[in-house]
């Protein structure tokens, strides 16, 4: 553990974000904003930073406290957290930049709110808290403050709709969370430590091992709204201010999932069978299918968008049953498990960007309309022509069509599907783009409609639609980098590694 | 049968009413008190797990962590109350109806 | 005998916890919520964690139970009414709906039964993994302190503490963020009994010195920053009860300082360290004593100031109904 | 020593009673205000007791001290909240008397 070199970057990436929230409790309305958005500027310099110094040395660690563990707490950035905490620094820059404008628009902006940048750096920093830790506990404080952090950005509007919802979703976050936590309890009850590195190499397969997998999968799934749980996420994300919606289908949802894929590759391996695997890829499928049908079916662009995240959060739940192989197969004849893992990734980020620019675009159309029912979307190409070109571009990434980075990762997913074998997954993949193209051509149709009538549209500033269209391009242009990027993760030992899953043991893998 | 045996089985009836309880109350209140429920059955398995380790003194960082936990379940359960509370002021409703 | 103690205990809590979730009044709910609180407080007790048992009862059971049992002034009026309402309802959709909630309510507690089921063999069955315990002997002296969970707490795992107190800051944002009041009520509303104006000015150096008491004997026994932090939040709380809400008779910028302090020294004192080559949180052994006592009286000043704020947001929110649907 | 014991069981048994007597009322009078008289006399009574027991047992001064404090203060508390609830129903009941009055 001590050959890994020690950096101050990752406890900056926490402390940093706290401070500059600290600080900016201490100033007025404009004050804070201003805190606020060069608070957002600085944590994303210093992820850079801290990106490049992983690209250059490797794998960089923080001991805190001086104590290792068990005993004390250790902070890791890998090139999977690197990879996750950049992704973080591009979007929240851009969704920052759009926060300042769009509350600071006049007559036509929902006002200014100036908890929004509090919380959002507190936000910031549990995330990069999540990405960072190494330990049990530590991660579900970090869920905890990300949860009461996004919850309260999404009551921020102040609606009676988004205060049910985010009734709704605290509780569901608490729940997720508690359940987490009672499988901390028994995996520390059982081992003795927390630290993840360590359980990886102590964890014992058993009745208890599998218990603790169960309630961990399930509150992790709560939390991640994984499609028997993802009840509290449209109401949560369509209430929501427009770069609150953006945060938290961008980035939040992404934590949860990024524990989740920890904690099996790494912590529970011994205990995951090849039917744990099927059946949370199950729940992804059911999800893709469900969430693209059910998005279909909304009149509303932002419930549109909100029940799309479902679907697309099921296509990261699908490639577990990529990554655990079946009894016999061992990892290195695997040739599907770089694919699959390639998929997740650009998944998390190419939807983190699309969806971004999606939800953004769609406070936008909010701002001149007042409203978002689909209807009234006719003539959008005419009256604003970069806000429509972001929603399409932002739909093609979404549908994964050529050359954006959705297509990437879901052509990454068939290849890894048909190389592995398990063919039932392929047409999941397929109903779940065809009836993704269904619902944004039908809002592509209606942007290049003529309108009935005239003026309806009120103007927006051109700053605002040429972040979500940058945001948008982002989707695409993540692509290039793509050789790099899986070189780079290739250097961190999870990524392309798979598990060889047991054929006996307690399978209760039912979440 | 020993101590910490008693409650650590008590522990997961606890979890297990208040996992009941979240989703069959009806009540805002209900729900929240069901989560704490929840939470104290949580922290009673890990204090538990720490009479069994005990040597010159019970294992402290279980402990630990159970301070750590009720700190932080307080602060997300006051946090639902005052939406809960919110929600009433704005609307009247002590309960989620089907279609919100 | 001192097992059927424990088996007692342990049955009164699950009654306890079942009651307080079916009983019929929600001032039942509340008040048995409290008793649940107390029990699980007495079983820390004879799990021989003091530490948990003092802060199980002064925030899970104290605080938190102050919290319901004020939201109770908001509920329970119309509680009646809404009975009636539902009952009314019930009528309506009984025929329709009995079968079809009968099913998934069946199901469910079938699943949570089963669920039981598993637990509890997963928790007879669990290995012994041993704990902590003789690391943490071992690294005791060089903590700085002589109580096992305090060096834990502020030493050994001094980033979750650290994040905690972030944790009730935020609780306190988020609940700005409702946005139920934005003004913090006027100090000249007198406390309308004398005899609870003097009972609170008798209480109020008592409550401090003991809070100090608990902060300082942290250090070698059961006791700390979050269990003092409570009992001085116990004080601003009686003082707003009495017509003294205390963050309108400070000025704002103190408010603030009280409410960040805990949170900004503990990392600023952690990068100051860092700055020094240490990583972060990492005391020198010579001074860690005397650091973690400062960093504790800190967090415990924020604590106190949150938890106060906290209930005076929440008790005001009821007083002052704002006017509905501010933005849209 | 045997007497000393055999007092600390009385006084804890007498304690008890008081108690359970406390109880009983709390839980079979009729109104608020005869259940209230219930719980602050018996139970203070019931409590006195008991820490007399525990600081006999003990049989240090400080530590009989300290017992003693903590029934002062629990003394203090509960009268005065007992005091606070018995306005607070007085004051509720007040308005309707006078309307059945009328």
């Amino acid at each position: 553990m001590t050959d890994l070199l020690t950096s101050p970057y990752p406890a900056l990436l926490v402390g940093l974000p706290v401070l500059l929230a600290t600080l900016s409790l201490f100033f007025r309305t404009r004050g804070k904003a201003l805190v606020g958005l060069l608070g957002c500027l600085l944590t994303a310099g210093l992820a850079i930073v801290a990106f490049i110094e992983v690209a250059q040395h490797g794998t960089v660690i923080h001991i805190l406290g001086g104590w290792e563990p068990p005993l004390g707490i250790m902070l890791r950035m890998d090139s999977l957290a690197a990879v996750f905490i950049g992704m973080t620094a591009v979007v929240g820059v851009f969704i920052s930049l759009y926060a300042w404008q769009y509350f600071r628009a006049d007559e036509s902006g929902p006002g200014e709110f100036p908890l929004f940048w509090p919380l959002w750096l507190f936000l910031w920093a549990g995330l990069n808290g999540l990405f960072l830790s190494n330990d049990l506990f530590n991660l579900f404080v970090t869920i905890e403050v990300i949860g009461i952090c996004a919850v309260a950005l999404a009551v921020l509007s102040g609606k009676t709709t988004a205060m049910f919802a985010g009734l709704r979703y605290l509780l569901a976050a608490i729940t997720g969370s508690m359940a987490y936590l009672f499988g901390v309890a028994l995996i520390y009850g059982s081992t003795g430590t927390l630290d993840l590195g360590l359980l990886g190499q102590v964890l014992e397969p058993g009745t208890t091992t599998t218990f603790a997998l169960l309630v961990i999968t399930f509150g992790l799934m709560v939390k991640m709204a994984g499609f028997p749980f993802h009840f509290w996420l449209p109401p949560a994300h369509s209430a929501a201010l427009a770069p609150v919606s953006a945060l938290l289908s961008a980035l939040v949802v992404k934590g949860a999932f990024y524990i989740l894929l920890r904690l099996w590759m790494e912590v529970f391996g011994v205990s995951i069978t090849y039917a744990a695997g099927q059946l949370i890829g199950l729940a992804g499928a059911i999800a893709v299918i469900w969430g693209s049908w059910q998005a279909f079916m909304q009149t509303s662009l932002k419930l549109i968008v909100a029940h799309s995240s479902v679907a697309q959060l099921g296509y990261l739940l699908m490639i577990f049953p990529l990554l655990i192989l079946a009894p016999g197969v061992t990892a290195d004849s695997a040739d599907w498990l770089s694919p699959a893992w390639t998929a997740g990734i650009f998944q998390v980020i190419a939807h983190a960007f699309a969806k971004a620019s999606f939800f953004l675009s769609a406070g936008l159309i909010i701002m001149a309309l007042g409203h978002d029912r689909i209807e009234s979307l006719r003539d959008l190409v005419g009256n604003m022509r970069i806000t429509a070109m972001a929603i399409g571009l932002a739909g093609v990434s979404l549908i994964g069509l050529p050359p954006s980075g959705g297509f990437m990762a879901k052509w990454m997913l068939l290849k890894g599907i048909f190389l592995s074998g398990q063919w039932w997954w392929a047409p999941v993949v397929l109903a779940g783009s065809l009836l993704t193209a269904g619902y944004v051509f039908m809002l592509l149709r209606l942007a290049f409609a003529p309108a009935r009538e005239m003026g309806t549209f009120k103007p927006v500033p051109k700053s605002l639609e040429i972040v979500a269209l940058i945001l948008a391009l982002g989707s695409f242009l993540i692509v290039f980098p793509a050789d790099y990027m899986i070189q780079f993760l290739e250097s961190t030992g999870v990524f392309g590694s798979g598990i060889e899953s047991i054929v006996e043991g307690g399978a209760y893998g039912n979440d | 049968m020993e101590t910490y045996q008693i409650y650590s089985l008590t522990s997961a009836v606890l979890f297990v009413i208040g996992l009941g309880g979240v989703f069959i109350s009806r009540h805002f209140i209900k729900k929240i008190i069901a989560t704490i429920i929840m939470g104290g059955g949580v922290f009673l398995s890990f204090v538990s797990f720490a009479e069994r380790d005990a040597l010159t003194f019970a294992d402290p960082v279980p402990h630990a962590l159970v301070i750590t936990g009720i700190v932080v379940a307080v602060a997300s359960a006051a946090f639902a109350l005052a939406l809960a509370r919110r929600i009433y002021q704005l609307t009247g409703e002590e309960s989620f109806t089907k279609d919100k | 005998m001192s097992v059927l103690i424990d088996i007692i205990l342990a049955i009164l809590a699950i009654y306890l916890a079942f009651q307080s979730l079916l009983a019929k009044r929600l001032t039942q709910t509340v008040f048995i919520f409290f008793a649940f609180g107390l029990a699980l407080a007495l079983a820390w007790v004879r799990l021989g964690a003091i530490d948990v048992a003092i802060t199980e009862a002064a925030i899970a059971a104290g605080f938190m139970g102050v919290l319901f049992l004020d939201a109770l002034r908001d509920f329970s009026p119309r509680t009646s009414n809404n009975q009636e309402k539902t009952e009314a309802a019930k009528d309506i959709f009984s025929k329709k709906n009995t079968k079809s909630l009968l099913l998934p309510r069946v199901a469910l507690v079938l699943g949570l039964v089963l669920f039981l089921l598993i637990s509890l063999e997963a928790i007879w069955n669990i290995p012994d993994g041993g704990g902590l315990t003789v690391s943490v002997e071992t690294m005791l002296p060089e903590s700085g302190v002589e109580h096992p969970v305090t060096a834990v707490l502020l030493n050994f795992r001094a980033y979750d503490t650290w994040l905690e107190i972030g944790v009730i800051l935020l609780g306190l944002l988020a609940i700005f963020a409702t946005g139920g009041i934005k003004l913090y009520l006027k100090p000249d509303v007198p406390a309308q009994d004398i005899l609870l104006r003097q009972v609170i000015l008798f209480f109020t150096p008592i409550l401090f010195l003991f809070g100090a008491f608990l902060l300082y004997i942290g250090k070698s026994g059961p006791g700390g920053a979050f269990q003092a932090g409570v009992l001085w939040a116990a004080i601003g709380i009686l003082l707003h009860l009495g017509g003294k809400p205390v963050f309108s008779m400070i000025p704002r910028w103190l408010g603030q300082l009280l409410l960040t302090l805990g949170l900004g020294f503990f990392l600023l004192l952690g990068f100051i360290l860092m700055a020094g080559g240490a990583t972060l949180f990492e005391y020198p052994p010579a001074y860690a004593g005397v650091l973690i006592l400062i960093v504790e009286t800190l967090a415990a000043i924020s604590i106190a100031a949150a938890l106060t704020a906290i209930f005076a947001n929440l008790n005001q929110m009821q007083e002052k109904p704002n006017d509905i649907e501010s933005t849209t | 020593m045997m007497i000393k014991e055999v007092i600390t069981v009385i006084l804890l048994v007498v304690g008890c009673f008081f108690f359970l007597a406390g109880t009983l009322g709390v839980l079979r009078f009729p109104d608020l205000f005869s259940r209230l008289h219930a719980l602050t006399k018996a139970d203070n009574l019931g409590l006195g007791f008991i820490a007399a027991a525990m600081a006999l047992h003990i049989g240090s001064p400080w530590a009989a001290l300290k017992i003693f404090s903590i029934w002062f203060f629990t003394l203090l508390a509960s009268s005065t909240s007992c005091y606070l609830i018995a306005r607070f129903q007085k004051e509720k009941d007040q308005p309707t008397d006078r309307k059945e009055v009328e």
